[in-house]
């Protein structure tokens, strides 16, 4: 929950992930799987925050650096893949080998854990849901309970609300005071920020809350539920962000090949993330023109309306 | 490529775009589903609605998605929501048909995308896979659910190492039922060489179809189990050149179907960005 | 839930009504107090349907009208009043003194009965709430159950899922295939939509699908949950519609004096809905100049942007 | 009006408007608990928030509401969003102060706004109320609680014909964490002629500051149960000429203070929206 409302939350990414993210704490991230809060991962690496426990619904490259950078203990969540490309290669070296650490994994399913999330922004202790029935999900994981719901005393399953500490949720605009707008796919995100004890929000832009009042349909996320506010242009990619960005098929294919090997992992991770003073400085090594191409391929498919 | 000149990837994404209808709203994962139902909207389904659990509804597709919350997922979409809403849909029964892939299956339709054991088990297993995703969801609430593998060994086993999506769960008549699951379970699984489809009475999963070149016998041997043929075993048609410029097209820079290799065999992101621009087209 | 899906769902708001509100079941109503579903309950009143059960969070004159007319059995709702204005006339000679009819009522808090199609939109059996603990409303009303959480043992009270037979909503734009688009806010209407067998959408405007596209975010109501859209323009008045007219708050003065007194209310009824023979016939009757006065006044304050 | 020059609900929205700290979220219903929160942003709450139960948060006030989903509640939000999720956002315990109104009160800060039985029952009461609205969410969910009502005979009462909204439900210490409840409960009842307080151990409701002009005597007549008085009894201050003002042009058709008269005085619609026009500002 936010302590104190105010007209201006905004602070750098390296003051927002240092205030709210501490050694051992839980997170969750925005976005699935495109809109993903990259770059907060990148800063988390860097100030080797530890002990991790993520819950999530899917994430892919971004869990990938943070398991393989060793800063996880555990795992709720659905899906850890690479979409399209294949098997995410940390998360295997992890859980097969327990390279670099051994994580703990806790399996949902993408229903299950967005309605855990759900219990968890409306402040009740449990959802029912008709998924993971019958399932080695349910076997494995007991904290989904079947009961016989009360009223037609059908099989229903209960899963936990989640709490996590931290929420960060990377948005196209929000302005100072914290409100959050989302275009394109929204996720879990509403649920996440409000089931969060602190919730941090990324975004491309910053605009004037003049700006926000114009298209109050679209704050997905209201003032009272964010701590901190941080400019993070480009802070997806190499993930898309609907609008602004296309995603970069051919870096992820990169690092993909790279994270198959632990050595040559290691060496992108110093690369791009560790040997990176700031976001600012990672766009420099990815390269403004190229970041710049992404975005020109994005806007000749869409734009958002003006 | 077969000698034939198309890929194995290729067949499965055509013989998959048959199982949709027009006006369906389907609920599909990327990667082939995606290319099998773009493909249905250029022929006998140009209604179809894609959903994506990412809570796209409907996008008039102009690029490739390698992710289900890649920008594209959302171009033109008709509504623009959340995660937990698109499966809530799901669960209320508001979509037709799932398709999803998986690393296992069993006899009875049940499918594994979380681990292989190999000698070990679920928290240190042979193989970490990615997990459920949104495939229990699918497999346990939509009323007609297709799957996609790849016919090789040790995919097609007696038993699933992890249950990760029902199917027909121990085949019993009211297995489903009794669990509490919606839906009827899975129709059809679409490999690289046959499709096969599940006995009404018994659940159990049989070869309706067997893809042209392919012998009965290498069939056989790649299921774990003594497989039964239909009695009218039939030979699916060649894909057509229309029905494989469709599925290029929906894939122009060979990245889905193609992987690692098409990649590497780009020049960089300006061919990519080229090629997308040049075949992107409404639907 | 929607049969099949087609092209154009398009009817008139006669056979909308006709076809999916039958005698004795049971009916939702978009809008909170604003963007109310007037024009579709003259129509019901009009077509002299009988014995209806209505599920709702809050209501002022619609409720009352229908109520007066003698339409409906039964009420599961939280507020049945006349907002800033008073009580309401025709609920109160109904509930005290049975005229014209003794409605049932079933009470519930707002947020009670926002857990109820939530849940029926989400189709599970219930939600847990932590509202009407303690109170009254949980000791007459048997279907709101107290239980003890399974995972922290708090006392939490659980409400049914709502599946009323029909859901009529009013929203400003939508296209003949049945994307509803809502400006300002959005009430309980998506659950609704959901949460009912059938749905009819009723709107200011018919707009085409390339329209709805270019706004995908807007969209409360996808195409899949609607059975009937009918384009009625003022189709709320004297409520307001955001970003089309204002609240006709002289008009509703009126309206409240004259149902005070049960004879007073029913040359007030015969003029205005049952004479009329349609909702262009009824905006006839207000005065198509004081319709545009308020639209003009709406618009002086708010347009939606373009 | 009195002879004072202010009627009892303007001094009613300017000792209610007191309780509103700056940069709080105020959840507030229409009438008379609305003025009080725009007259409150005119002083020492400018950052103060209001949220609307129609799913309106934080609206730049141009114009009177008359009703939670009028337009006017939307006009120029930070967020439009639904009922169910600002009532959730209450639960979750977002909302610092509520403002309600009711027709009963018992001496524990207990509201009825349901019915008021008479010598019948809820099915068939004497007087059938709105119900609870979001009167009982309020009561459950927020911190802080305040409640207006006219100080009339019969409406405060020893025990509530029907406790719509908890207070502290029957005032022993833990009675609504035991139910289940959260927040702190009531911490005002706001009269015409006088403003209440609840005793921190007892829960009890006390007389904390009567108003200018009113009897110590006549409130205790007008309330149901052995009223206690507060050792250092206040007076509240006469409104400023600035208050007044402030309320006024929150009202400036008095449709909200002045009811059916004030409608009834007024030329017609042309003079009500040329009014409107008159005063719309931005707070």
């Amino acid at each position: 929950m936010t302590e104190t409302n105010c007209a201006n939350k905004q602070m750098t990414l390296q003051e927002a992930i240092k205030k709210y993210v501490k050694d051992g704490c839980s997170l969750t991230f925005g976005g699935f799987i495109g809109r993903d809060c990259v770059a907060a991962v990148h800063e988390i690496i860097r100030q080797g925050i530890k002990d991790l426990t993520v819950i999530d619904d899917s994430k892919t490259d971004m869990m990938d650096l943070l398991v393989g950078a060793g800063a996880v203990n555990r795992w709720e969540g659905a899906y850890l893949g690479y979409g399209a490309i294949g098997l995410a290669p940390n998360i295997r070296r992890s859980v097969e080998k327990g390279i670099p650490r051994k994580i703990e994994l806790e399996d949902w399913s993408n229903a299950g854990i967005s309605m855990r999330f759900l219990a968890g922004s409306l402040n009740v202790p449990f959802m029912a849901t008709r998924s993971m029935l019958g399932s080695d999900i349910m076997k494995y994981n007991r904290r989904i309970k079947l009961m016989n719901d009360p009223y037609e005393g059908e099989p229903i399953a209960l899963v936990p609300a989640a709490h996590p500490d931290v929420a960060i949720i990377h948005v196209q605009r929000a302005d100072a005071m914290g409100n959050a707008q989302v275009f394109g796919f929204t996720g879990n995100d509403e649920n996440k920020a409000r089931a969060a004890r602190h919730t941090i929000i990324t975004c491309e832009e910053i605009v004037p809350t003049e700006e926000i009042r114009h298209r109050g349909n679209l704050t997905l996320i209201p003032f009272y539920c964010v701590d901190a506010v941080v400019q993070v242009p480009f802070g997806c990619h190499p993930q898309s962000c609907y609008g602004y960005y296309a995603y970069d098929v051919l870096f992820c294919g990169d690092y993909h090949e790279a994270a198959k090997d632990r050595d040559k992992f290691l060496k992108w991770l110093d690369r791009y993330v560790l040997s990176a003073r700031d976001h600012m400085d990672y766009c420099e090594k990815v390269g403004w023109e190229r970041l710049h191409k992404l975005m020109g391929m994005e806007r000749h498919f869409n734009r958002i309306p003006g | 490529m077969s000698e034939n000149g198309y890929t194995a990837s290729e067949l499965m994404a055509i013989m998959t775009a048959k199982e949709f209808k027009d006006w369906e709203v389907a609920f599909v994962g990327i990667g082939i589903p995606l290319v099998a139902g773009i493909t249905a909207k250029k022929f006998h389904a140009p209604n179809l609605n894609i959903v994506y659990e990412s809570g796209c509804i409907g996008p008039q597709k102009y690029r490739v998605d390698f992710n289900v919350g890649d920008s594209s997922a959302a171009d033109g979409a008709l509504c623009l929501t959340s995660e937990w809403r698109v499966f809530s849909d799901m669960q209320a029964g508001y979509y037709d048909v799932g398709v999803l892939g998986a690393a296992q299956v069993d006899k009875y339709g049940n499918l594994n995308t979380t681990a292989i054991f190999g000698d070990r088990d679920y928290q240190s297993p042979k193989v970490r896979l990615p997990g459920s995703g949104g495939g229990n969801d699918i497999g346990s609430n939509i009323g007609r659910v297709v799957v996609m593998l790849r016919l090789e060994p040790l995919r097609f086993v007696e038993k699933v190492d992890y249950l990760t999506t029902p199917g027909y769960l121990d085949g019993s008549p009211d297995a489903r039922k009794k669990a509490g699951l919606q839906g009827n379970g899975p129709v059809a699984v679409v490999t690289n060489k046959a499709l096969f489809r599940f006995d009404p009475e018994t659940h159990e999963m049989y070869l309706d179809t067997i893809f042209p070149g392919v012998d009965v016998e290498e069939v056989k041997s790649l299921v774990g189990w003594d497989l039964k043929v239909a009695a009218d075993l039939k030979t699916a048609p060649e894909p057509t050149p229309e029905e494989l410029a469709a599925v290029r097209s929906a894939d122009p820079a060979n990245l889905i179907m193609g992987g690692a290799a098409a990649r590497n065999s780009l020049a960089g992101l300006d061919e990519y960005i080229a090629i997308t621009k040049k075949y992107s087209g409404i639907l």
